[in-house]
């Protein structure tokens, strides 16, 4: 369960069986190629993979540089690139026989996405997240409640996504025998980083082909953004071992020197720790306490991160860089206008620092842009960053309508 | 002497042992002195003080709030320690440190051990820190003679059993059921079919924690565990009454 | 440009010599098979298609009855089956050489796809809304606005689509020369219906091989929501030759002998008409006059349908039904809990017969619902429905934190 | 007579004819009478009563406003066609009808045409039914000898205006400008050419209409159009005048 210095599984005794278990059911699936093929047809029928690579034809010209491609997983099933993860989970939870699933949330599309698999499967589901999350992402939380879930709200420590992340795991020591939980990312106690990772390197399994069809040759560089990491690892995978540059693009917040931030890869306030079951490079203090991290992306908003990014990033196979909130929205803005695409605000990082890059990279190579997600799940939070008055008179007149009637 | 040592001989004197449980931190310093006093002085057998973390995953709501609300006081990893030293220096029952991996590891191990050997301190209890992941800690712990304090849970098996009684020191922590700490446990014919498992599992005292709240769950307790272990009980006991409250309250649990 | 008895164009004589080229234009890319390709791969790299087709095995036990089947419309980009058609005129537009597209919108969807489309093409973009809609929809509006489009909210009438689109129509006759009107659904004057038609076969065309793949044959029977008509003349076409049964299912609204309803070709509230270019059944009283419509779903809220149906009904070869506002809300909340999939409400109405339907069929037969859109953007709109008291609380705390600040 | 015939009679006293528009029920019969009498009584030639419709995708905000406000008065076809049967009884200029093909389809195209007939209505404007719509229309027009008058727009073809001349009768009216009613038009050399160009394509009077607000825009017109059509302007002086602020206007424009 290591990768390098990185990695582990620092858990609760009460847990070891449970892990044991996963594990063996994790393996097995692994070496039994009907299980990819059942995956394969499950998220080919009920998502929609192959998800597209689209050729961003104006946005390379606009730039003059790289065509640049964007790699669609905002037109999975419920959003997101969540999806590839979540419905692998599921079909190993039936596997186990549990009947039912917890999961952690930040953005809540992998809330939405567990609460989607719970009800395809039949599994009972239970989502935490945190205080403030619920408040930045309510729409959610409404359609994951409406799937059957339970929604709890978290609201110890910081109420964001690792105090989600803990409250998970206190109802999953709990409910070991009956209950499974659905980790969302590429980190946590092993086999879960290794394990999301197989899931979403379904991601590199198809732009391996796609851009070879679509653009003759690999890419020169792959951008994704890095929360917890596993839209990064789902579109890196593949290319570990090419010529591909990978750049991870963390959230920079309000400026990497600020404090404001959620950049553990790329800046200076990170050092290793072990927390939530696993080592990884964590933004804590010098008592080992984890800081209050900040984004306009509650997904990336989140103090660790994959033990496996930790060990290609000490490796130097993948580089890190951060992108303010500011540049999210002007990069958002501009994708928007000149493709007709909105990416999450999570997703829209990546494109910051491809933004960046596009211009110096030769016009006969390619970069591809993972965009994990969609944004119009984001329309409380974008909305509200631009400032937009006719929202707020909007908003402001139907809170008049509930007000008087209540 | 080392913890299991002073275990067995406290042991001799009475049907169970007491272990108790603090905050360092939590309410203050101040009351952390006052709650070990009453603690001590109503004949307490050992005390694990546990170092705040951010992160406590094992915990449960009010020992979390603890822990969150001494870090919000400001409570530091070396003032942990330097209490530590204080209570065994002041008192002469065992003290133990409990707290997550991290704040080890952040401490640096090495570093750590030192400081608990110098501050007296007799045993570990990391409840993140499975033996596989602790080669270096059992090394240390075994160099600085502090006891690595091991956990069986209701979900180990044999096997599992037989493994960290291999690994630990000083006594086997029992979980008496699943779940986070500070809920009541029902000690019914599963939990003693448990606890006839863990006592086959090791010849180490075992002790038995989660849920215990009073006289009753204690008296259930005689003859099958060696050390009944109090957690969040006199947590909500000081948050409600105060810490003059505990002595009492130790008083009537046996 | 008749259909039976249908169709037609009434079109002002200011529109004739943009309708001729529109029409050349029109058979020039029909009778193009390389057209066609280059449609597919729009599709392929920048939607989703070819779209799932789902088999909800939990429904299907629920009922029964039929197997039932969800054809994943709302998959698309912009999430819903608008996408296809859209995309379809803007390569026409680019043809054409024409720099500004307007388009009417009720729902939002084809407001949001037709602005898609525009920032994809590079085209200017002013979109007509019902001030109705505009107030229903609110958030589609920001989106259009954000890929650069004008929205122009339409205070004339019943201010829902009709309006939109002669408002539309308005324009088109003021800027003809530079102007290609995307109209969005399969009505209008010749060659509207037969044009969008086309465009949304492309549904039917992926379901005849998916069903085949899936079922190993031919589905008993078709349901498709009837606002204007698009979807369900897209999801029927392929089908029209085969012994599979069409269903099409229009706003029942608050019953179809309420008054209150958007049901043209059941029920015997409408007449044949000549309005907004074409002759079709028309919701209007005994001098012609258009009446006001009902639907708890936007999109289906019109007082016309595609001359296309109208046709297929009077020779029987499509069987109409209406779902009531009641019936849809209880069909989406089955649907999300059961399958964790969130169909739009207007998409809503087919489930509504599917599932009255399902349970008196065999077994070993198939029946597919065509999703013609995804429900998340309703959010508005549904939770209102369900009087959900936090999303009431939500909304009211939003709006509290800006009549402060403003 | 037919209205060709009137209108060649009429233009031979004047050196341009006036037609108007009203919007039948707007803002009230009892106006629109006031408004017809000042009209005539001002010399104007022919005046078109629009039967309001709910789709009028041709006119733009001050007519389709009229339309809306006329409906919600609660205005029928049937008040629409008795009215004008009773303006066309009381003066002696041709009467026509303007509207939108829906109100003579769902009537009854044979008895529209017939109350029509009977009303002494010389001609019908129909802006969204071009020829090729309107087989059963045109037959209908010759038998009961109502005009069905056509459109030229700057847009139509020469071959184009052929046909509409072929099927058209009693004037033809050519639309100034692309766009709908209610805006002002700039008549500038490519309007002048586009004239020349209908005037080439049909020996039937023309008529000017589209954005026509002055004395200034009927003088351009003078030698160039047959008659010239003041659509909205009228409505909106009724609106903020009053209906007897019409007759001074019409007695300003010649």
């Amino acid at each position: 369960g290591f990768f390098g210095n990185w990695g582990g599984a620092y858990i609760p005794e009460i847990l070891h069986q449970t892990f044991q278990e996963l594990h063996v059911e994790y393996q097995r699936a692994k070496n039994d190629p009907a299980f990819w093929q059942e995956y394969l047809h499950l998220m080919r029928t009920y998502s929609c993979r192959p998800t597209p690579l689209t050729y961003a034809e104006n946005l390379s010209n606009h730039f003059g540089g790289a065509r640049i491609f964007i790699k669609r997983e905002d037109l999975n099933h419920t959003g997101a690139h969540k999806a590839n993860n979540v419905m692998g989970q599921g079909l190993l939870v039936k596997r186990m026989g549990k009947k039912r699933v917890i999961a952690e949330t930040g953005a809540g599309q992998h809330g939405m996405a567990t609460a989607t698999m719970a009800a395809k499967f039949g599994f009972d589901c239970t989502i935490y997240m945190g205080e403030v999350d619920v408040r930045r992402q309510r729409p959610n939380v409404f359609w994951m409640e409406k799937m059957g879930a339970t929604v709890v709200p978290v609201k110890d420590g910081s109420r964001t996504l690792k105090d989600a992340i803990n409250e998970a795991f206190r109802d999953w020591v709990t409910n070991i025998d009956s209950t499974h939980y659905v980790f969302g990312t590429a980190c946590g106690p092993a086999p879960f980083p290794e394990m999301v990772t197989w899931f979403q390197s379904i991601i590199s399994e198809e732009t391996k082909e796609q851009i070879k069809e679509l653009h003759g040759k690999l890419p020169a560089r792959i951008y994704a953004c890095v929360g917890g990491g596993s839209n990064a690892m789902g579109s890196f995978y593949h290319y570990l071992d090419t010529d591909t540059e990978l750049v991870g693009v963390e959230a920079g917040g309000h400026g990497i020197d600020s404090g404001m931030h959620a950049s553990r890869l790329c800046g200076t306030d990170a050092s290793p720790g072990v927390a939530q079951g696993y080592k990884t490079m964590f933004l804590q203090n010098e008592d080992g306490q984890m800081l209050e991290t900040h984004s306009v992306a509650a997904g990336l908003d989140y103090v660790g991160v994959s033990p496996i990014l930790s060990d290609l990033w000490e490796k130097k196979q993948v580089r890190f860089e951060a992108a303010t909130d500011k540049e999210v929205m002007a990069a958002l803005d501009l994708t928007m206008k000149l493709e007709g695409i909105i990416p999450a605000l999570e997703s829209s990082h990546a494109f910051v620092q491809a933004f960046k890059e596009a211009p110096t990279i030769a016009k006969d190579e390619a970069i591809i842009i993972n965009m994990s997600g969609r944004g119009d799940k984001d329309i409380f939070t974008i909305a509200h960053a631009y400032d937009d008055p006719s929202w707020k008179e909007f908003i402001i007149s139907r809170a008049a309508e509930y007000s008087s009637k209540s | 002497m080392q913890l299991e040592q002073i275990l067995r001989q406290r042991k001799e004197k009475k049907d169970i042992l007491l272990m108790t449980h603090i905050v360092l931190g939590y309410p203050s310093f101040e009351a952390n002195r006052e709650i070990v006093r009453q603690m001590v002085e109503n004949g307490v057998d050992c005390i694990e003080m546990q170092i705040p973390f951010s992160e406590p995953m094992a915990d449960g709501p009010v020992i979390l709030k603890a822990n969150q609300d001494s870090l919000a006081n400001g409570t530091t990893v070396a003032q942990c320690i330097a209490f530590g030293a204080e209570m065994a220096a002041t008192y002469d029952i065992p003290f133990l440190f409990m707290t997550y991996y991290n704040i080890l590891f952040k401490h640096g191990e090495d570093r750590f051990f030192t400081e608990a050997k110098e501050a007296n301190i007799k045993g570990l209890i990391i409840p993140d820190l499975p033996p596989e992941m602790g080669e270096n800690f059992f090394r240390l712990a075994k160099e600085n003679e502090i006891a690595p304090i091991l956990i069986f849970a209701p979900t180990s098996t044999q096997e599992r059993m037989a493994t960290l009684d291999s690994m630990g020191q000083g006594f086997i922590y029992c979980v008496a059921r699943r779940g986070v700490t500070g809920k009541k446990s029902s000690f019914g014919d599963d939990f003693n079919e448990y606890l006839a498992r863990c006592r086959n599992a090791t010849r180490m005292p075992i002790a038995v924690g989660f849920g215990i709240q009073d006289k009753e769950d204690i008296e259930a307790l005689k003859g099958r565990a060696d050390m009944a272990v109090i957690g969040s009980q006199t947590i909500r006991l000081v948050d409600e009454q105060g810490p003059e409250a505990v002595g009492p309250f130790i008083q009537g649990l046996r």
